[in-house]
C-alpha cells in the first residue's frame, strides 16, 4: 500500500521582504524517492518547514492526499504521516535511546493515553528491531546525550522509522557519517521508498547519485531543474548556479 | 554612623537569642525576664517598625539600668517577621512557645495584629500594640497603647469644621485601601452625616499600598474643591505613599490655606523624607508630637538621642506609645509582683503614667489608654506646630458608636 | 522706587487720621489666640499702614516674636514704637491656617504695589482667594498703573473675585462676567460660592460656570494626556535600562529595581556631599545624573563580570540569581542608610506649576521628568547607533562568534553593555528621587511594570519601549478616573497579557530569523 | 534553552532504592512529630507546638515546591506565578473557614464575616455561596487555580509563549491578582484577608488535636502528591514532558500536541498548589493578598532550584531547608538573614546548578 502524494502549488514565503520561496511547485508521487539539491539559501529547509507546518506560506497551497497542510499545525501534520529528520540531529538528550524510539513509536499521542501507556511485547520487539537496524542495540539504555554525532543521526533516522510515516522528509542525513555509513543510509532510504514517499535534501552529490532517484534542483526559492542526476548535472543553468557561486 | 547603630541593634538581638550571660552582674537573682520584640526589620514595614524595635531596646536598657524589674534583668528577644503576615503568626508562636517571653511589644499594621491575635489568645500571651488603629477590637491578651478613632480622627475633623480649622463644608477622604482607612472613613462619614454634611459633599477614594502616581487623584480633589464650598482633605494614606502624595500636593499648588489636609498616619518620621516647605500648614492629628513642651517629653527625647547616638533622629507618636506602654507594664509587674500574664493583666487596669505628651494617661478596663488629642500643623523644619489640643486625656471608644452594628454593644 | 513710596504715602494719606492709630490698636491682637490674630491681621491689612508690611511679613515667615502683648520685629525693635525692645523671654508668634489665610489676603493687598512684578502677581493671586470686597479700591488703583500684561490679567481676575462679594448687585454682575472668562477650578468655586449666597444672580452665575466648564473639559483632557505621558515617562525611565540588559542581552535582571534605588541613593549622597558648598547645592540634581550613572553602572559591571557571565544562555537561572542579588542590595542599603526615607530636595526650578494657555497646569517636576526621560532615551539611542561601542555591541548580539573572530573582545562588550543598561537604571533613580520615596524598597515597585513595558513594546526595540511606556501611561490615566487607580492598573496588566498572546513579540517586533535566536 | 543535565529520574536500582528508603523514613519521622508533641512537657523527646505548626507549614510549602518542580523540572514551564494558585486555594479554604465562624464574630452576625459587616455589606456576595460546605470549598480550591492555569496556559501555550516570556506573564498575573485582592471592594477582606478562624470540620482549630489532624492531612497530601508526580514522571507522559522541556519543537514534529501536554501538566501543577494553599491556611491561621506577592512565587521557585529541579524529592528538600534556614535566621540574625538567604540563592545557581539533590546524585554516580 502506498500513501498519498504531496503537492506544492505556487508556494511563496516572504520574510521581511526577502523571498525564501518563490512560486515553487513540486509533486512527489506516492512511494517516490526524491532528492532535492541546491546551494545554500536555495530554500530547501524553508520548503521542509512549509510542508511540516513550521512556516506558513505567504501564498500557494500544500496538500497531502486530500489534506490542506497550510491550515494545520506541526503535530497534526506529523499525525497525518509526515515525518521529518532535521539537518542538525535533534534527539532528546535526557532520554535513553530506547525511550527516544518509544516516544516516536506510532501510538495514540494524547496526554491521557501517554499516562496509561503500557509497553506491549510487540512494541518492544519493534523497538528492539529498529535499534538493531540503526546499530544502537548495545546502547539502548544509554542517554542520548552521550552518543556521537553519527549515532545521533542514526537515532533520529530510527525515530523516523518508528513513526512509520507515509512521507519522510530527510534533511542532510549523512552529514558526519563515514563512507560506509553513508552507503548503508542510502540503501536504507531506497528500501523504505518502496512503500512510502521519501524526500531527501542533500549537498553530497555522491550520496544523491547512490540514491538513484529523480532529482529536483532549487535556486533562490524556485525550481531550477528536475530529472535524473545525469540530466540535472548537465543542465547549463545548474552548472552556472553551482560554478557561479 | 547609622551602620554602627544598626549593627549594635543586631548584636542586641543576637544577644537575646543566644541568651548571653548577663553583662552587668548587679541583678539580685532569678532568671531574666524575656521581652519579645515583634517588629518588621525588613520588607515594606521596616521603614516604620525599626524605630519601634529600637525604642523597646532602649526601654529595656533603661529598665536594666534601674536594676531591672522585680530585681530581675530584662532580656530582649528580637525576631524579624519581615513584613510578612503569616510570618508574624509564626514568630509570635515561636516567641511564646519556644522563647517563652513574658511580654511582647510589637506589630504596626492591623493585619499583623489580626494575624498574631489568635496565637496570643491561644497561648495566653501579652501583647502591647503601640499604633493608632481602627478600633472594633478588644482582646484580653492585647493592650492597645495607640489611639482609637475617637481619639484621633473625629477630633481632627471637628477641628477642620471649626472656625480655626477653616470651616470646611466638603471633605475628601483619601486613603490607602486597607481596613484602617476603610473603617475610619466609615466612622467619619457617619459622623459627618450627623453634622449635616451630605454624602454629595464627601469624596472617598482609595489607592493601593505604595501608590506613587497621585496626579489624577490630586487633580480630582481640586475639581471636587471647585464646587463652591470650603474643602478639606482627610488623609489615611499609609507610609510610603505619603511622600509622592505630598509632593504632588505641593507641586499642584494646593496650599493649606485653601485645601488643608489632615493626616492620621504622617508623623515626624514620615516627614523626615519630605521637603516640607510646600507643606507648611497641612495638618496631622496624633496624641503626641515631638514638639510637645514639658519635662516628660524632654526626658523622653534626651533618652532617645542618647540611646540612638544621633541628634537628628526624631521621636513620634507610636514610639511614645511604646514608651508609655513599656513604663506601664513595668509598673504593673511591680504591682503584681510577678510576670504571670493573668496577674499582670489585672494590675494593668488603672495604671497611670505621665506620658511624654504631657498628660497623665490611664489604662482603662477596655485595654485602651486615655489619651489627649493634638492637632499639629507642619512647619518648615519638619516638626509640628500644635494648634489644638484637648484639655484632658479622653477615653477610647474602641467600639465606635458611629457603626450601627455596635449599638447593642454599648449604649 | 520713589513712585512706590509716593503711592504708599498717597494710600496712607488718603486714609483718615484715625486709621493711623488703627495700626497701634490692631497690633496687640497678634499676640492673642488664632481667631484674634486673624482679626488683627485683617485690620492691619485693611488699614493700609506702611508699617504693617514688615510686621505681617515677619509673621508670615515665623520671625515675629512677642512678650505678653509686646510685638517684636526680627530686627529687635518694638513694632508699635520702632524703639529697640527688650527681647528677653520673648517667644515666636505661632500662627495657623486661619491666620495664614488672613495673612495672605492682607499681604497681598499691601504688595499689590510692590516694585517686583512677580510679587505683584503673587499678591494678585492672594487677593483673588481672599474673598474681601475691601480689595476692590486698591485693586482698581493697582490695575490703573499696572504695565505688565500678565500681572494685569491676574489683577483683573482678582478684582472680579472681589467684586463677587461686593454689596452692590451691579458690581457683582461685573465680577461674574469677568470670571466667566477664566478657566480655572478656583474661579468656578468662587462663582458657585456666590451663587449660594445670591439666588437672584443664579442665571448669570450658571452661564459663567457653563462657559468655564466648556474650557475646563479641554483643559482636563490636556491634563489627563500630560499625566499619562508623565506616568509613561516614569515607566520609560524604569524600563529603558531593562530594554538594554533584557532586550539586547537577554539577561533577566531582577535586581534592576535595586540599581534604580542605588541611583536614588547616589542622588542623596551627592546632595549631602554638597551641603558644605552652598552655591553648588542647587545643582546637586544635575550633578547626580553622571554620578548615579557611574555608581549603578559600576555595580552593573561588577555584577556582570562577577556573576552573570557564568550564566549566559540560562536566562531563568539568571533571573533567580539576580533576585538573590536584589535581596542583598536592598538589605545592604537598609543597614547602611537606615530603613527610613531619605529626603532629596527639589531645586526651585522643579517646583510648582507651569500654566499654559487655556489654564492648563503642568507640574514642573513632572515636566522635567518627561524631558529627562526623552534625553536618556536619546542618549541610549545615540550610544547604540552612533558609537564604536554600540557597533560592537550590536555585532556581539547578532553573532557572538563572528564578532569574536573579528577581534571584538566580547567579554568586555558584555560588561560594558550591562553596565550601560544598569547606569541608565541609575539615572532613572535620580528622576524617581523627585517623585517617589528614597527608601530601600524604591525599586521593587517598578520591576514588574518595567518588564511589562519592555515585553509589550517589543524586546530589543528602544522605539518599542518608548511607545509601550507612553501608551501604557496614557491608557492607565484614561481608565483611572472611572475605574480607580488599582483597577486601572489591573486592567492595563490584563490587557498587556492578552496583547502578548496575540503578538508574542510585542508592538515593535524584530521579524525574521534574527528574532528566533 | 533549558539545560540538559537534570536527568528525569535517578537510574540504577541501588540509588533509587536508597532514595525511596530515605524518603519513606523521612515521612515516617515527620509522622512521629505530632505524637512526640503529646509527651509531657519536660520530656527529652517532646516536640513543641511551635515545631509541629512550623513543620506543618513547611510540608505545605513542600507540596507547592513539588508542583513547581513538576512543571519546571520536567516540562520546562517556569511559572513565576505559582504563589497565586497557592493563594487562590488558600482563599477558597479561607472562605470556608470564615463561613464556619458564624455568629462567633465580633459583630455576631449569623452569616456575614466581620469585615463585611463593617464595610456595610447587607448580604453575602454570590461568589461566597456554597462555601459553607467543606467539599465545595475543597473542590473550589482545586477548580479555581486549575481553571485559571488552564485559561492562562491555553492562551499562552497556543501562542507558543515560552521561556522567560511565559515567566514574565505569570508574574504579571500574580501581581494583578495581588492588586485586585488588596481592594476591599472585591469582597475578600482586602489587605487583612481572613483570620481568626474558629473551627474546621467541627474541631476547634486552636487545639493540639486539630493541629495534629491538619499536620497529617498535609503530610498525606505531600506523600500522595509525591507518589502521583513520581508515577507521572515514570510513565511515557513524563518522558514526553522531558522531551518537551529539552526540544519542544522536535516533539511537535513527532506528532505530539505540545500545547495539550503543557496544558495538562501546568493545570495539574496549579491544582496541587491550590490544595497546598488550602491546607496551609488553617495551619497558619491567616490568608491575605500578601501571598500573591511576586516575590513569594520567585522564592518558591528558588526552593526548587536549591533542592535540585527535575528530581521531585529535591524540590521538597529545598522547600524544607530554605524555610528552616529562614525560620532560624529571622530569629537568630534578624538584621542579616537577607544577606545569608540572598547569598545562598546566588551560590546555588552559580555553583550547584543541580541543587542539593545534585550533591547526592554526584556521589552515587
Amino acid at each position: 500500500m502506498k500513501g498519498p502524494g504531496l503537492y506544492l502549488d505556487g508556494v511563496s514565503v516572504v520574510f521581511d521582504g526577502f523571498r525564501a520561496l518563490n512560486n515553487l511547485s513540486l509533486i512527489v508521487d506516492p512511494g517516490e524517492l526524491r532528492a532535492v539539491i541546491g546551494p545554500n539559501g536555495a530554500g530547501k529547509t524553508t520548503m521542509m518547514d512549509v510542508i511540516t507546518g513550521k512556516t506558513r506560506p505567504t501564498a500557494g497551497t500544500v496538500t497531502f492526499g486530500e489534506h490542506d497542510l497550510t491550515r494545520m499545525d506541526e503535530a497534526r501534520i506529523a499525525n497525518l504521516g509526515i515525518g521529518r529528520k532535521f539537518q542538525k540531529p535533534t534527539v532528546f538528550d535526557a532520554l535513553t535511546v530506547f525511550e527516544n524510539l518509544e516516544l516516536a513509536l506510532k501510538a495514540p499521542r494524547d496526554p491521557w493515553s501517554c499516562l496509561r501507556w503500557k509497553l506491549e511485547n510487540t512494541a518492544r520487539k519493534r523497538i528492539e528491531a529498529v535499534t538493531e537496524e540503526i546499530g544502537l542495540a548495545s546502547r539502548a539504555g544509554d542517554p542520548a546525550a552521550i552518543l556521537s554525532h553519527g549515532q545521533r543521526q542514526w537515532l533520529e533516522i530510527g525515530m523516523l522509522l518508528m513513526q512509520d510515516p507515509d512521507l519522510l522528509l530527510v534533511d542532510e542525513p549523512v552529514a558526519g557519517m563515514t563512507d560506509q555509513e553513508t552507503e548503508h543510509t542510502a540503501a536504507l532510504l531506497r528500501r523504505i521508498a518502496g512503500t512510502r514517499s521519501v524526500v531527501v535534501v542533500e549537498h553530497d552529490l555522491e550520496f544523491v547519485r547512490a540514491l538513484g532517484s529523480k532529482v529536483t534542483v532549487l535556486h533562490e526559492g524556485t525550481l531550477l531543474s528536475e530529472g535524473s542526476i545525469d540530466t540535472v548535472q548537465n543542465d547549463p543553468r545548474v552548472i552556472e548556479v553551482y560554478l557561479g557561486r | 554612623m547609622s551602620l554602627n547603630l544598626t549593627r549594635r541593634a543586631a548584636l542586641a538581638g543576637l544577644g537575646g537569642a543566644l541568651a548571653m550571660p548577663a553583662i552587668r552582674p548587679s541583678f539580685a537573682q532569678g532568671s531574666p525576664i524575656k521581652v519579645g520584640v515583634l517588629h518588621s526589620l525588613s520588607g515594606t514595614m521596616a521603614i516604620s517598625e525599626t524605630a519601634l524595635r529600637d525604642t523597646v531596646l532602649m526601654m529595656i536598657e533603661w529598665a536594666n539600668s534601674k536594676g531591672g524589674v522585680l530585681g530581675r534583668r530584662l532580656e530582649p528577644v528580637v525576631v524579624d517577621p519581615a513584613s510578612n503576615w503569616p510570618l508574624f503568626a509564626e514568630k509570635a508562636r515561636e516567641l511564646l512557645a519556644v522563647s517563652k517571653v513574658d511580654v511582647t511589644f510589637g506589630c504596626w499594621t492591623s493585619v499583623s495584629r489580626k494575624s498574631v491575635l489568635p496565637v496570643f489568645e491561644e497561648l495566653n500571651g501579652l501583647l502591647f500594640y503601640p499604633v493608632q488603629y481602627e478600633g472594633e477590637e478588644q482582646s484580653r491578651n492585647v493592650f492597645y497603647t495607640g489611639a482609637a478613632p475617637n481619639q484621633q480622627a473625629i477630633p481632627a475633623v471637628e477641628y477642620l469644621m471649626g472656625k480655626d480649622g477653616g470651616e470646611a463644608k466638603r471633605i475628601a477622604l483619601l486613603g490607602t485601601d486597607y481596613v484602617y482607612p476603610r473603617t475610619t472613613n466609615r466612622i467619619l462619614r457617619a459622623y459627618l452625616n450627623s453634622k449635616g454634611i451630605s454624602d454629595a459633599d464627601i469624596m472617598e477614594e482609595y489607592t493601593p499600598f505604595g501608590h506613587s502616581d497621585w496626579q489624577g487623584i490630586v487633580s480630582r480633589v481640586k475639581r471636587f474643591a471647585g464646587e463652591g464650598k470650603r474643602t478639606a482633605i482627610v488623609s489615611t494614606i499609609n507610609g510610603d505613599a505619603n511622600v509622592p502624595f505630598y509632593r504632588e500636593l505641593g507641586n499642584q499648588g494646593i496650599k493649606a490655606e485653601d485645601i488643608p489636609c489632615v493626616a492620621f498616619s504622617v508623623g515626624e518620621e514620615e516627614l523626615a523624607g519630605i521637603d516640607t516647605k510646600p507643606l507648611v500648614g497641612h495638618l496631622a492629628a496624633w496624641n503626641y508630637f515631638m514638639s510637645v513642651p514639658g519635662a516628660p517629653n524632654d526626658e523622653f527625647k534626651a533618652m532617645w538621642r542618647a540611646y540612638i547616638k544621633n541628634d537628628k533622629r526624631v521621636t513620634n507618636d507610636p514610639m511614645e506609645a511604646t514608651y508609655t506602654g513599656f513604663r506601664m507594664w513595668t509598673q504593673a509587674v511591680q504591682k503584681a509582683g510577678t510576670t504571670a500574664v493573668d496577674a499582670v493583666r489585672q494590675a494593668m487596669y488603672g495604671q497611670k503614667v505621665m506620658a511624654p505628651c504631657g498628660y497623665e494617661e490611664e489604662m482603662r478596663p477596655n485595654h485602651h489608654l486615655t489619651k489627649p488629642v493634638m492637632i499639629g500643623e507642619v512647619q518648615e523644619n519638619g516638626q509640628f506646630n500644635i494648634v489644638h489640643k484637648t484639655p484632658t486625656a479622653i477615653a477610647a471608644e474602641n467600639w465606635s458608636p458611629f457603626i450601627p452594628e455596635n449599638a447593642s454593644r454599648r449604649g | 522706587m520713589l513712585r512706590i513710596l509716593l503711592l504708599l504715602a498717597f494710600l496712607a494719606g488718603a486714609l483718615p487720621a484715625a486709621a493711623q492709630d488703627a495700626f497701634i490698636e490692631a497690633l496687640p491682637g497678634l499676640a492673642g489666640a488664632f481667631g484674634t490674630q486673624a482679626e488683627a491681621v485683617e485690620r492691619l491689612g485693611a488699614g493700609g499702614d506702611p508699617r504693617a508690611l514688615p510686621v505681617l511679613r515677619a509673621l508670615s515667615d515665623g520671625q515675629l516674636r512677642k512678650r505678653d502683648t509686646l510685638i517684636i520685629l526680627p530686627n529687635g525693635t518694638d513694632a508699635a514704637t520702632g524703639q529697640p525692645a527688650d527681647a528677653a523671654g520673648a517667644e515666636t508668634v505661632r500662627i495657623n491656617n486661619r491666620v495664614r489665610a488672613a495673612l495672605r489676603g492682607a499681604l497681598g493687598r499691601l504688595q499689590l504695589v510692590s516694585a517686583n512684578p512677580d510679587e505683584r502677581l503673587a499678591a494678585a493671586d492672594s487677593v483673588f482667594r481672599s474673598r474681601s470686597a475691601e480689595n476692590i479700591a486698591p485693586l482698581e488703583a493697582a490695575i490703573a498703573r499696572e504695565s505688565v500684561p500678565r500681572v494685569r490679567e491676574r489683577q483683573e481676575l482678582a478684582l472680579a473675585a472681589s467684586r463677587l462679594v461686593a454689596p452692590d448687585a451691579a458690581v457683582k454682575r461685573q465680577g461674574i462676567a469677568t470670571l466667566g472668562g477664566a478657566s480655572s477650578e478656583d474661579a468656578r468655586a468662587l462663582l458657585l460660592e456666590a451663587r449660594a449666597t445670591n439666588p437672584d444672580l443664579a442665571a448669570e452665575v450658571d452661564a459663567a460656570v457653563a462657559a468655564i466648564d466648556g474650557r475646563l473639559a479641554f483643559k482636563r483632557a490636556a491634563e489627563t494626556l500630560f499625566q499619562g505621558l508623565s506616568l509613561g515617562s516614569v515607566l520609560l525611565l524604569a524600563a529603558l535600562g531593562l530594554a538594554i540588559t533584557f532586550g539586547v542581552m537577554g539577561v533577566i535582571n531582577m535586581a534592576h529595581g535595586e540599581f534604580v534605588m542605588l541611583g536614588a541613593y547616589t542622588t542623596f549622597m551627592v546632595q549631602e556631599a554638597l551641603r558644605g558648598i552652598p552655591w553648588l547645592l542647587p545643582w546637586s540634581l544635575p550633578l547626580s545624573v553622571p554620578a548615579a550613572f557611574l555608581v549603578a553602572g559600576l555595580a552593573g559591571a561588577v555584577l556582570e563580570r562577577g556573576l552573570i557571565r557564568h550564566l549566559y544562555g540560562r536566562p531563568l537561572e539568571t533571573l533567580l540569581m539576580t533576585f538573590g542579588v536584589g535581596m542583598i542590595l536592598q538589605q545592604a542599603v537598609r543597614l547602611a542608610f537606615g530603613a527610613q526615607n531619605r529626603e532629596v530636595l527639589s531645586p526651585a526650578w522643579m517646583q510648582g506649576t507651569l500654566s499654559l494657555p487655556g489654564g492648563i497646569l503642568i507640574t514642573q517636576n513632572r515636566l522635567w521628568v518627561i524631558v529627562f526621560s526623552l534625553l536618556v532615551l536619546a542618549l541610549a539611542f545615540a550610544a547604540i547607533r552612533l558609537t564604536r561601542f554600540g557597533l560592537e555591541m550590536r555585532a556581539v548580539v547578532q553573532n557572538r562568534r563572528t564578532a569574536a573572530t573579528m577581534g571584538i573582545r566580547t567579554g568586555r562588550v558584555d560588561a560594558l553593555t550591562f553596565a550601560f543598561g544598569s547606569g541608565i537604571a541609575g539615572m532613572a533613580g535620580v528622576a524617581l528621587s523627585q517623585i517617589d520615596n528614597v527608601s530601600p524598597n524604591l525599586g521593587t515597585g517598578y520591576i514588574i511594570d518595567s518588564f511589562m513595558v519592555v515585553v509589550f513594546g517589543g524586546v530589543g526595540s528602544l522605539v518599542g519601549t518608548l511607545v509601550g511606556a507612553m501608551g501604557l501611561g496614557v491608557l492607565n490615566k484614561i481608565i483611572e478616573p472611572w475605574a480607580g487607580a488599582v483597577l486601572a492598573k489591573v486592567a492595563v496588566l490584563v490587557l498587556i497579557m492578552l496583547f502578548i498572546q496575540r503578538r508574542p513579540r510585542g508592538l515593535f517586533a524584530l521579524k525574521g530569523r534574527a528574532a528566533d535566536a | 534553552m533549558s539545560d540538559i543535565t537534570a536527568a528525569p529520574a535517578p537510574r540504577g536500582i541501588p540509588a533509587r532504592l536508597l532514595i525511596r528508603g530515605a524518603v519513606i523514613a523521612a515521612i515516617a519521622l515527620l509522622a512521629l512529630l505530632p505524637v512526640l508533641n503529646t509527651l509531657p512537657a519536660g520530656s527529652a523527646l517532646r516536640v513543641s507546638d511551635f515545631t509541629v505548626a512550623v513543620t506543618g507549614k513547611w510540608i505545605c510549602y513542600g507540596v507547592l515546591a513539588l508542583a513547581i518542580d513538576l512543571a519546571w523540572g520536567y516540562a520546562g514551564i517556569l511559572s513565576l506565578g505559582h504563589g497565586a494558585f497557592f493563594a487562590l486555594g488558600g482563599y477558597a479554604m479561607g472562605m470556608h473557614l470564615m463561613r464556619l465562624i458564624g455568629p462567633r464574630g465580633v459583630y455576631g452576625h449569623p452569616v456575614l464575616p466581620d469585615f463585611m459587616v463593617f464595610l456595610g455589606y447587607k448580604e453575602l456576595p454570590w461568589y461566597w455561596l456554597g462555601f459553607d460546605h467543606f467539599p465545595y470549598a475543597i473542590l473550589m480550591a482545586m477548580l479555581v487555580p486549575g481553571a485559571l492555569a488552564f485559561l492562562l496556559g491555553w492562551l499562552s501555550f497556543r501562542s507558543r509563549i515560552t521561556g522567560v516570556y511565559f515567566s514574565i506573564i505569570t508574574q504579571a498575573m500574580t501581581y494583578a491578582l495581588m492588586l485586585a485582592f488588596f481592594r476591599n471592594d472585591m469582597g475578600f477582606g482586602g489587605n487583612n484577608g481572613f483570620t481568626d478562624f474558629k473551627e474546621l470540620l467541627g474541631v476547634p482549630l486552636n487545639t493540639q488535636g486539630a493541629r495534629a489532624g491538619l499536620f497529617y492531612a498535609a503530610l498525606i497530601l505531600l506523600a500522595g502528591s509525591l507518589i502521583l508526580c513520581r508515577h507521572i514522571t515514570s510513565t511515557k507522559l513524563g518522558r514526553v514532558l522531558v522531551a518537551v522541556r529539552d526540544a519542544e519543537s522536535r516533539v511537535r514534529f513527532l506528532g505530539y500536541s505540545v500545547t495539550s501536554f503543557k496544558l495538562s501538566v501546568f493545570t495539574l501543577s496549579a491544582v496541587l498548589a491550590g490544595l497546598a494553599g488550602a491546607l496551609y491556611v488553617p495551619l497558619v491561621g491567616i490568608i491575605n493578598p500578601g501571598e500573591f506577592a511576586p516575590g513569594n512565587s520567585i522564592e518558591a521557585v528558588i526552593w526548587v532550584a536549591v533542592g535540585g529541579r527535575g528530581t521531585l524529592v529535591g524540590a521538597i528538600l529545598g522547600a524544607f531547608s530554605v524555610n528552616a534556614l529562614k525560620t532560624w535566621l529571622t530569629s537568630f540574625a534578624p538584621d542579616l538573614w537577607l544577606f545569608v538567604l540572598g547569598s545562598l540563592f546566588v551560590a546555588v545557581t552559580l555553583f550547584l546548578p543541580r541543587g542539593l539533590a545534585g550533591l547526592f546524585r554526584g556521589r552515587t554516580k
